[in-house]
């Protein structure tokens, strides 16, 4: 029984938080938050310079190698740092689109520029507020030109590559776009986190290629997403935990009827309960990230189950911290609301809770997975 | 049992019907009530006061002050009922609620004659609007444990320190105060209450920014400001007793207030459609309607309770708390349901691209504060078990220590 | 405004709350629960003599009139005492059915037996776990004659009479049969609940009149179980109410780390809780009582929302009465247990949570009622 | 990252098998473990004394014990291993679960030698049954409030008072016991341990009647029981310290629990019609039982964590609450659900005439004492509060008075 991360996986995310720490803190997430940046170049440069952004793809495509279980231990401490950077974006849902569907010509293309940061990809499936499903789409691919509009896009303002879900001929397929192609138009629209970019992007007659073969778009967009779904869990657990800790910290230093708040039941208590439903989610994620580095057949059971735990425990800590932080909370001087912005921005990233139990269930009942 | 009015009661809604028929005009059906937003413009200041004046002089403000405020005289289920009644209208609202509310009739509590004379009809008719200095950084749930300092000085008083969450002080004419006096009594002894000009020298006013973005409350700053002692309301040490008068009035105008969200969410659920089908038509989207709208149906019948309790001439206890308790968290969970049935679109902030007019995008950002603003979730259940359930009060550690030997925790100051 | 009972009402409830404060306690519950009487038969006619069970039936059929407000009082009254009876199945189910589709001849032969409490009525749906869907209900009336079986029927053993629901020539009809009658086969069966009898009944052609027209049925059934909805929901409240007023009590007198346990906040904020979701319920019932009496159009919403809230805030305050109780409120001996029994039962007597939530929504969508 | 078994760990669990195998028959799938109830037929307790002997013989009782108690000196994660393989297997259970789990090792840790040869064999190779005898009526949450006395005379000391909550007193050989020697003394610093013969005069036992309708514990009065000394646990007063040895396992054994229930559900879900087809296909029953399953996977998951820090040679800390927190609601919910999945029918309790042989009314009726026994959710939330994240200790009126001083209330005795 070695259920845990490997001592070699433990040094990288002491680095990581080492690194964060100094590199990105609070302040740093606030110059995008208050600033024109889209994302922080600089950091963004920095990560892929130490191989982050290709740690998942192998050596032979310019990746470092360091496989899915390396990418979960950064995407915890990412998470936990806030990271105002286009890492999930470019990172989970382009490069594992490319590396699980791409051709060899499309892998040789696009995935040394992604490893080495140097292209930003996205994945752009939304087509408005509450417009999703992948069966009602209305941008099209038609004999290689892609004609449709793609709302919010992460990143997509500032992304060279977007993995498009798009209608074919025979349902939906991936379109790879790149986006300094003709017949683009983007723009950046306000989101409920702005420390995380997003684009609203019309095509017209955009020329694009097919990402894996007609018909297989469907089950390759639930692929990437199930892979993706492990990732962003690990940021989740990570933001999560960065929250329990600062209330937990302002629970012992704010004092009130002469002792510290976290000296009263009702804070104690309600701590304990972000504390659990955290661990619950780090343990879902470990199932994850072993279902992820062995492409398990459990995956999608596995997936669905880390995403649903991590979206609640971050979404309840974030909020809690918030409640525990009291009238100082908030104020917009006060970190608590970066991680209350982001822990709903990533909750509805891959799509809603409600989406995901459905999945999961679905799972259930025909996997006949283990209860 | 029913809903209607007695005689009386009816009489009084005809008059002010026909008051406000005459002098407003009816408010567009949708369009929401407005309420003080510490940020009024001047523009919308100067018609709040000049309708205020209509109404003090037509005396439907201060309906249930005594006559010799230069109020009405009237009663509780009386204001509940003019309230009613003006809610159908488009009028300015709630500028000079903490003033009437809750600053006036403390000073005319505690004040003297020539006090109210000087102050609370020209308060009435809205020609000076009022504020209120209480909380500090240090000193929220904990309201006792302020610490802004006032030091005797002759016949005047010093006021140094720090107050926050003060609405509109920089458009206000008054404040009423509570500072410390004396560091070495027990932290509710040592208390003294003002009122003061805020325009007096060394008030410093800095907007607070919320993490909504608005700026609805203010930090006040007092460097060497000088209250006359003549200012004081109660004694030197009493200042606790006065501000229980004042912060009588605030739980219950807050508890007053009722849900919104619930008919929107509703709106909501009727147009999104999920892959299987419209929202409302959802198993698990009728189960938290259904939640949402029981628990905002027992909250309107609470009030109705509370308004037939006011109609006999009692006064509603602290179960008024209750609205404020449930609300706050169902706003934050109906507003994060709302954008998960939006999926990745539900984080757009923009009007134009998300229903309602990105009104639940709103309130998962302004919903924190309704759990904490006008006393937070855990101090309203404390409310709730020590003074309807009779429990016992928590374990005290600083009721007789000399203030000064209390362990205050290193207090993270806003800078 | 005067959202409120009367005075004389108000004296009504004193009254029955010191009657049954005298005559009903815990231990006169308990010898039900423990013993072989199906109901307490002295308690049963002393509520009779006093004209509780003729409460609503107007006073040319026997009753006394006192309306379905002097009803509500009384339930409350019945329900924070348990009072182990056939009150429920008699007066709100069969009475209310009879009073609301009887025709004049059935009104006569029945109302004054059952004002008198000489008769017990009941009505039978269920036909087993999990069968209760009036659509596929496969107890059938042909020809004045009755076929099938339920369970479980409450009071169906000791009940003289039952509003039985079944499949007519033209879709469900409320059938009114005379227990007396030939084809009955029934005994008792055991519930989470023994402090209230239920049977299992067989008919084999029994004669049974028709209780309304044919195709009628369903509406019919609807409307009584709307009307006996607020009833539930005032036994409901009352029941909550004593919980919360047990555990409160052992708060203070129960002592642990040197004071009472009480003054920790986490059983503070428990009752809190207790409190609000009792106090909405209160006030939800109360909306119900006033469109019960004015029998106004609002009333299935009414019932709806007074039901919804009183199963929930009764079961809450059942089990948590249990929690706040500790070890003690596991024992056999402590009452605690026949407060949670009687939630469950009560929860489930007129269909369950999931079943009026949808009824409440289905109102909603259609009735656009006032939200 | 892997859930393979080191080499070490392979070969070990190959004995295991290779053992079992021999001497036991293999579960009937479906099959449920049955833990030691406390009302063991004697049929049932020969039997599992007849396996216990084999296994202890065999190497497999008391694996992580030192040698010279008799045990096998292995590690934490063979015993869980031993513990994975048995539980594949039709053996009687638990029996003597508190004895070697909890009372022994405080002997051995606390007693002497002689104690050690006297007892520890025995009780691992099943002839004598051990049970534990600390909570009284007055004393549960806060076991230190216990006030059964204990009064030296000469040798022995006379014990006077009640137990509570001790399983299988009726058939245990010997009992730990934790006694009030001290009533002048702060309440944690005037207890004494001990261990006692439970057929000792003056010990009467009577069962207690859960509302569930089953008995698995008793109380035992006390009436001028005495014990040597030579068979007190620790000094005089020095009591406090030898319980949490014995605590201490307490909650492990339950932490490592994990729930029952969610399969349950799901195959109800699967089987029930409702008006809108099957239960499974309802959204809000799919929200309900993707829930409980999620928080079910954590839970096994954390065990697998937990039991990785074991296989490394760690102690697991008090995170195994969590265990017990999650799964003591969960099942209180899910048999409420359930039940309303059943409509009236769900009040059935006959297993002919319920599916799934009425597991979730029992559970309806079970499952608040699993809110409870072994550590309140109170309590729970509380020593995550404190030993996980570090908050302080509530507020403690009772530290340094003496005992005798405490306020108590009035206790509800049972009679």
């Amino acid at each position: 029984m070695n259920f845990d991360f490997s001592d070699d996986l433990k040094e990288l995310r002491e680095q990581a938080r080492k690194f964060l720490r100094e590199r990105c803190s609070c302040a740093v997430v606030r110059r995008v938050l208050e600033g024109p940046e889209p994302y922080d170049k600089g950091l963004w440069s920095e990560i892929a310079a130490m191989g982050w952004t290709g740690a998942a793809i192998p050596e032979d495509y310019g990746g470092v190698g360091l496989g899915h279980l390396g990418l979960c231990v950064l995407a915890e401490e990412l998470g936990s740092a806030l990271a105002p950077v286009p890492f999930s974006s470019s990172v989970y849902l382009a490069t594992e689109a490319i590396l699980a569907g791409g051709s060899e010509a499309q892998k040789r293309a696009w995935l040394p520029k992604l490893a080495s940061g140097t292209a930003i990809g996205t994945l752009a499936l939304a087509e408005g507020a509450g417009k999703a499903d992948v069966r009602r789409l209305r941008t099209a691919l038609r004999n290689g030109l892609l004609s449709g509009e793609k709302l919010p896009v992460p990143d997509g303002d500032v992304a060279d590559l977007a993995i498009v879900v798009a209608q074919g001929e025979r349902g939906p397929v991936l379109a790879l776009v790149n986006l300094k192609a003709t017949g683009i138009s983007r723009g950046s629209v306000e989101t409920i986190d702005p420390t995380r970019s997003h684009a609203h992007i019309t095509f017209t007659d955009t020329p694009a290629e097919m990402l894996g073969g007609a018909g297989e778009g469907e089950a390759l967009l639930r692929r990437v997403q199930d892979r993706a779904a492990v990732l962003f869990a690990f940021e989740q657990v990570g933001g999560a935990q960065r929250s329990l800790q600062m209330a937990r910290d302002y629970a012992l230093e704010r004092y009130a009827f002469g002792r510290p708040i976290g000296s009263f039941q009702a804070i104690k208590h309600k701590l304990a309960d972000v504390y659990v439903a955290t661990e619950l989610a780090r343990s879902n994620a470990y199932y994850g990230a072993w279902a992820l580095a062995r492409n398990a057949p459990e995956l999608p059971v596995a997936a669905a189950t880390a995403r649903l735990s991590a979206s609640d425990a971050f979404f309840l800590a974030a909020k809690e911290n918030i409640q525990v932080h009291g009238g100082m909370g908030y104020t917009w001087e006060f970190d608590c609301h970066l991680y209350y912005r982001r822990a709903k921005l990533l909750s509805l990233a891959l799509g809603s809770t409600r989406l995901w139990k459905d999945r999961l269930i679905t799972q259930l009942e025909t996997a006949n997975a283990p209860l | 049992m029913d809903f209607d009015d007695t005689a009386e009661e009816a009489e009084f809604r005809a008059g002010a019907r026909a008051f406000l028929e005459q002098n407003a005009k009816r408010r567009e059906p949708g369009s929401g009530l407005v309420y003080r937003a510490g940020s009024e413009s001047p523009e919308v200041r100067k018609h709040a006061k000049q309708w205020q004046a209509k109404k003090a002089d037509a005396g439907y403000a201060g309906i249930t002050w005594p006559k010799e405020w230069g109020g009405r005289g009237g009663t509780a289920i009386q204001q509940v009922i003019y309230d009613q009644e003006e809610a159908k209208y488009a009028v300015p609202r709630g500028l000079f609620d903490i003033g009437l509310g809750m600053c006036i009739p403390t000073l005319c509590s505690w004040g003297t004659q020539a006090h109210r004379d000087r102050y609370a009809r020209k308060a009435l008719r809205g020609e000076e609007v009022w504020c209120q200095l209480f909380s500090e950084p240090a000193a929220g749930s904990d309201l006792a444990g302020l610490r802004t300092r006032a030091e005797r000085d002759g016949d005047h008083w010093v006021v140094n320190g720090q107050k926050i969450w003060t609405s509109g002080a920089h458009y206000c004419d008054f404040g009423v105060l509570v500072t410390r006096s004396d560091f070495a009594a027990p932290k509710h002894k040592g208390l003294t209450y003002f009122f003061l000009d805020m325009k007096s020298p060394g008030i410093e006013i800095r907007p607070i920014k919320q993490i909504s973005g608005q700026s609805h409350f203010n930090e006040v700053f007092f460097t060497d400001v000088r209250i006359p002692d003549s200012q004081r309301l109660g004694k030197p040490g009493e200042g606790w007793k006065v501000s229980l008068t004042t912060l009588m009035n605030e739980r219950y105008t807050i508890g007053g207030r009722t849900s919104v969200g619930v008919e929107d969410i509703f709106e909501l659920a009727r147009n999104i459609e999920l892959d299987d089908g419209p929202a409302l038509k959802n198993a698990a989207v009728r189960d938290k309607l259904a939640d949402w709208y029981v628990s905002s149906q027992g909250l309107k019948y609470s009030h109705f309770r509370t308004m037939t309790a006011l109609s006999r001439g009692d006064t509603p206890g602290p179960e008024s708390s209750i609205g404020k308790l449930v609300n706050g968290s169902k706003l934050q969970n109906i507003a994060a349901f709302a954008l998960d049935l939006l999926e990745q679109g539900g984080v757009l902030t923009d009007p134009q691209l998300v229903p309602l007019a990105a009104v639940f995008q709103q309130t998962l950002m302004t919903s924190p504060s309704s759990r904490i603003a006008g006393g937070s979730d855990e101090i309203m259940r404390n409310i709730i078990a020590e003074r309807v359930l009779g429990l016992p009060a928590d374990v005290r550690v600083d009721k007789d220590l000399p203030f000064s030997a209390l362990p205050t925790g290193k207090v993270k100051e806003r800078t």
